[in-house]
């Protein structure tokens, strides 16, 4: 277990850098340049009258739709990962099963694809 | 006293040095990397519209990318009114951090690589699939209407492409047999993987555009469509991080295409007399060969429609990928090629 | 060892944190960025126990795609919380009652615990020490083999979902027109090209 | 490890229900107009296919595993099998006329019947506790959707999402659990947690394992204290899909409980006895009391569900052959009695509307003599009035708990039976003795006719020829007892 997370150590360092790289960025502009706010430069991009109410409406549902058929997608992608690697293994019989769950994903993508779930209008 | 000093100096504090030498071994060239990257990038798309770049701060406009770092830097962080000022913050950061992170497990050369994990292509895609943080919490917390839409826009822009991405690296690992990326350069060195996978690097390379929000997939942050998308309402220092943080992004995508199809550090004809440029130089070619495939694409291709865009990730390319994914099992099965 | 010690404690105290964040934030999306906190750490913590593949799908499915599909939830029905917060206090010592009792048993069963004798033999597949094979790999030989039916069973609970997500939520609009754009493109030259000689300065 | 064809014939009812439900599914999406109806049909053949396929499909030695011990086929899993593929073929069919007049008949619903009724069968032979969760979330996912098919009424959507919450929540419970079992056994497979049970005295945290597991599926079962659910969730779905909640998946649960219980728990009964002697007894007392105040005649027969689960739950606490035997036949039973209940409400329609409250069903007797006399039997058999089936049903779980030596639980049963008779008893006196309302829609469809016709005559002449149901049942539940 040592040698494994000898590896990933650097990992860390690298994460604690780089969060303190971008901090640091951030705050030393924030000290140095000097600050004036005011209500008219703080108002959001807007041409002609003022932005009234919350800007995060509704939205299509169509984006819901994507974030979940990506998620199919990258669980079978997940699935794939493993399989990839250790083909030589597990030889035909392997081979077959994973092509059995590819086609039965790829039988649920054509189902998308006819429904027009893919469609973007 | 000074055995204990010694002892945890040499267990703990020497190697904790190292490590951070190596990182900043790594990130400083990066950063100069990025900033004359965004020059090298006005020089060339000038130079194909038959004018030229800034050539004014310094020589030949070297001094250009400094002068806007300053710029941006001395500029004043504007925090939109009704805005969500914490997460309006770290989005920004956050964008930057992953463009950063994701370099800890690429290979410059033979053993020079800061964490050899051995799962170094899953660590990428992780890190790529994180991209869309940065950008759908930018759209959110600025508070307007344009931020709002770009940032979910190029959201779900870049999650239909990360699905063919996925894909490809599959159909390349399926030819390596590891996750490790060392050992997909080692992998290539009698044939680079753009010989046998040459449809899949055109399509990891346009993902690859589409997953930065760049040239003909930058239609969430057009300046005609939404005014710049997500990043409308940011000013001085979160501004530059986002622009930092997307050209690091388009230097990590070259440099996974390089190590991908282009054999990372090999040299290209594995001749003796090639061998003695060293390893690292040859990486940075390719990936200068790649970034200007993509400054090229950028200055030549016009802007896809979003329904065209979306139609291309999930039509085209991720059917495509899929198909080829089980040609290249299915002969690497039946061939006897697959790697034991 | 006490680094491994050490950044333990750390994933474990920030997952715990965030997880208590998750439920307390007043904002919505600030409750699903703490979650986000909570997978990374949950990942993190798989690290530690040496199943790098499962860390990393974790962050790639859960972070990368589950996290996604919930901001885009949460920002678009703007639930405001503030009205749900009202029964909080009111629910709150129940909700404590039931914490306690489920603390109290898990703190009963982690006392009590005993494995059975025979339990590392009845192990279906220990998994192999790292330097023969990677985590991914030893996971690759039993998945798609031994477990075939689950795995398969997998992919038809994926294709439910397909069928489910699509069944729900699926709307057309009316009144949009749709650009085929092979069928565009799939015109033959001669009926859209005309030559014609035209003898110089005749005019057609 | 090369699969043995064995392994492929022992499942093959579930592969071809599996295939031919993608095929529908590819047909429903391919046919140029709409073919709601026609896979309905074909849904419907596929269903009689599998029945004659679970049925014969038999191992020689009685009791064979496939797919390296994760799947198991025996007489009780051929038993349940058959009613669950007979509940589901004729809720399929009843739904047709119903969904077509509400106007959202949709191919893809009997897709995920199909889908539906898959899970089950992969829950009913599940002889791991991999299997056991992957069957139940196949059939959950695809009871989620279908709760909230009608989306775009209100209730639909509402008792969908109360379904997905409340199922996730069992899932997860089932998973700790589950978890807990592999912690203390090392392996999931149901033989060798039966063997680890036998030689080692179970700890303090195995049992907290098992009413964990138990909760989970004591979830799907809807045994009081986990029904909350069920009352808004039978309301709120289509009725078609209530009528389907009501007793294929119901009959699925069960089966899994008891192959649970007997199975890999075999040797720790005195842990689990009181635990089902409680969900039995509450079952039945909340069922018969609560249901008193109804008016709405779905979130009635969501009350009556959940006592006829406590009747059938006796005859699992007592936990030996005779008990087991019990169960499976008031199971059958429940089978025959609901189908008919549900589809005269699936006919309850006034002017092209439907209807539910038990106020619309005044003075039935003069306006439909024929519908009013069925209810009035089902309602009969329901409360447990001899000579009909549900008294048969009821005597033989009570005697098993009697003849073991559970006085007090039969007495529950009894007594808790005779107070659900009130408003049992209470809706065959509005259709007798009230003012008629407004008449129901007359031409009721052959299908609904052939299908109430069938349960009524089982109710009724089931007592003649009890043997061929009874035997099966006493089969199914000594192959557990072996």
């Amino acid at each position: 277990m040592d040698a494994l997370l000898h590896e990933y150590f650097p990992i860390l360092i690298f994460l604690g850098i780089a969060v303190a790289i971008s901090v640091i960025a951030v705050a030393a502009s924030w000290i140095v340049a000097s600050q004036h706010p005011d209500r008219e430069k703080d108002s959001p991009y807007e041409c002609g009258f003022e932005a009234f109410g919350d800007a995060r409406g509704k939205f299509d549902v169509r984006f819901y739709l994507v974030s979940i058929l990506f998620i199919i997608f990258d669980l079978e992608v997940a699935f794939l990962f493993p399989w990839a690697v250790s083909l030589g293994k597990i030889g035909l019989f392997g081979f077959w099963s994973m092509m059995l769950f590819l086609g039965v994903l790829t039988i649920g993508f054509i189902y998308e694809w006819r429904k027009g779930a893919l469609e973007w209008e | 006293m000074a055995s204990l000093f010694l002892e945890l100096w040499q267990a703990y504090l020497w190697p904790l040095i190292l490590i951070i030498l190596k990182i900043v071994a790594i990130v400083v060239p990066l950063l100069v990397a990025v900033a004359y990257l965004t020059y090298a990038e006005r020089k060339v798309i000038a130079a194909m519209q038959m004018r030229k770049g800034p050539n004014v701060v310094g020589p030949f406009g070297l001094l250009q990318p400094i002068a806007d770092g300053f710029k941006l830097f001395l500029k004043e962080t504007i925090l939109p009114t009704a805005s969500n000022k914490v997460v309006y913050l770290i989005a920004p950061m956050l964008t930057f951090f992953l463009a950063l992170v994701a370099w800890a497990v690429i290979p410059f050369d033979e053993g020079i690589v800061l964490a050899d994990i051995n799962v170094g292509v899953l660590y990428l895609f992780a890190i790529s699939s994180l991209g869309v943080y940065g950008i759908i919490m930018a759209g959110w917390a600025s508070n307007s209407k344009y931020a709002f839409l770009g940032g979910l826009r190029s959201a779900a822009q870049m999650v239909s492409y990360e699905v063919s991405i996925g894909f490809v690296l599959i159909s390349i690992l399926l030819t390596v047999g590891s996750l490790n990326l060392s050992d997909v350069v080692m992998a290539q060195k009698k044939m680079w993987f753009i010989l046998p996978h040459l449809p899949l690097f055109f399509i990891f390379l346009i993902s690859g555009l589409a997953e930065t929000n760049r040239s003909p997939f930058d239609l969430p942050e057009a300046e005609a469509e939404l005014v710049a998308g997500y990043n409308v309402e940011y000013s001085a220092m979160p501004f530059a991080l986002f622009f930092l943080g997307e050209y690091a992004n388009m230097i990590l995508m070259s440099a996974m295409t390089s190590i991908l199809f282009l054999g990372g550090w090999l040299p290209p004809f594995n001749l003796a007399m090639l061998a003695w440029i060293p390893g690292p130089i040859w990486f940075a070619l390719k990936i200068a060969f790649v970034l200007f495939i993509f400054l090229w694409v950028r200055a030549t291709f016009p802007r896809y429609r979003y329904d065209q865009l979306m139609r291309l990730g999930w039509k085209v390319f991720l059917p495509f990928s899929l198909a080829w994914l089980v040609i290249t099992a299915g002969v690497l099965q039946f061939t006897g090629l697959v790697p034991k | 060892m006490i680094i491994q010690g050490l950044v333990f404690y750390l994933f474990a105290a920030l997952a715990i944190a965030g997880g208590v964040l998750v439920i307390s934030a007043k904002n919505p999306v600030h409750s699903v960025l703490w979650l986000i906190v909570v997978f990374f750490n949950a990942a993190g913590l798989f690290l530690l126990q040496g199943a790098e593949f499962l860390a990393m799908v974790l962050v790639v499915v859960y972070v990368g795609a589950v996290a996604v599909l919930f901001l885009f939830v949460v920002m678009m029905l703007d639930i405001n919380f503030v009205q749900l917060r009202q029964g909080f206090l009111h629910y709150l010592p129940s909700g404590a009652l039931v914490g306690i009792v489920l603390l109290v048993e898990l703190a009963v069963v982690l006392v009590g615990w005993a494995v059975s004798g025979e339990a590392p033999k009845s192990l279906a597949a220990p998994a192999p020490e790292l330097a023969k094979m990677t985590n991914t790999e030893a996971l690759g030989h039993i998945l798609y083999t031994q477990y075939l039916y689950l795995f398969q069973a997998s992919g038809v609970v994926l294709l439910i979902a397909m069928i489910g997500s699509i069944l729900l939520t699926l709307r057309h609009r009316p009144g949009t027109r749709h650009q085929n754009i092979s069928r565009q493109v799939d015109r033959h030259p001669k009926d859209t090209l005309e030559i014609r000689k035209v003898p110089s300065g005749g005019g057609i | 490890m090369s699969l043995a064809m064995s392994d492929l014939t022992l499942a093959l009812p579930e592969l071809f229900l599996a295939g031919a439900a993608m095929l529908l599914l590819m047909l429903g999406v391919f046919r140029k107009e709409d073919s709601a109806r026609v896979v309905l049909v074909l849904a419907l053949l596929v269903l009689t296919v599998t029945l004659v396929l679970a049925y014969g499909v038999t191992p020689k030695t009685g009791r064979a595993t496939s797919f390296g011990g994760l799947f198991l086929v025996d007489d009780f899993t051929r038993f349940a099998k058959v009613l669950v593929l007979v509940a589901t073929a004729f809720t399929l069919a009843i739904s047709r006329t119903w969904m077509e007049k509400e106007e959202i008949a949709r191919f893809e619903y009997p897709v995920l019947v199909l889908f539906a009724t898959l899970g089950m069968l992969m829950m009913i032979s599940a002889n791991d506790l991999m299997a056991l969760y992957l069957g139940l979330e196949t059939q959950s996912l695809a009871l989620y959707v279908m709760a909230a098919y009608h989306r775009d009424n209100a209730r639909s959507t509402e008792s969908g999402l109360k379904y997905f919450v409340l199922g996730a929540l069992a899932s997860g419970l089932l998973l700790y659990g589950a978890s807990l079992v592999y912690g203390f056994v090392g392996a999931t497979n149901f033989e060798t947690i039966a063997k680890a049970l036998a030689s080692h005295h179970a700890p303090q945290g195995l049992i907290i394992g098992l009413a964990f597991l138990v909760a989970g599926l004591a979830f799907k079962v809807a045994a009081v204290p986990f029904h909350m659910w069920t009352p808004d969730v039978y309301e709120g779905a289509p009725t078609p899909v209530t009528a389907f909640f009501a007793i294929g998946p119901k009959i699925a649960a069960f089966a899994l409980l008891v192959r649970v219980l007997t199975g890999p728990f075999g040797p720790m009964v005195e842990a689990w006895q009181q635990l089902v002697v409680f969900l039995a007894a509450a079952s039945m007392i909340v069922g018969a009391f609560a249901a008193i105040g109804q008016t709405n005649i779905k979130r009635l027969m969501a009350y009556s569900s959940i006592g006829h689960a406590g009747y059938a739950l006796v005859g699992l606490a007592v936990g030996n052959r005779e008990g087991i035997s019990g169960l499976l036949l008031y199971l059958a039973i429940y089978l025959a009695m609901n189908l008919g209940t549900f589809g005269i409400i699936l006919a309850m329609r006034v002017k092209g509307r439907a209807v539910e409250g038990i106020s619309d069903l005044a003075g039935l007797a003069r306006t439909s003599p024929m519908m009013a006399l069925m209810l009035a039997v089902f309602m009969f058999s329901m409360a447990g009035i001899p000579p009909l089936a549900g008294f048969f049903g009821k005597l033989y779980v009570f005697l098993a708990a009697v003849n073991a030596g559970h006085i007090i639980l039969a007495l529950i049963g009894v007594l808790s039976s005779a107070v659900a008779a009130y408003y049992y008893l209470r809706i065959v006196k509005v259709m007798y003795f009230d003012e008629p309302a407004e008449a129901l829609d007359r031409p009721i469809g052959p299908t609904l006719a052939v299908v109430l016709a069938g349960s009524l005559v089982f109710i009724v002449f089931f007592f003649l020829v009890p043997s061929p149901l009874v035997g099966g049942a006493e089969h199914a539940a000594s192959v557990l007892f072996h």
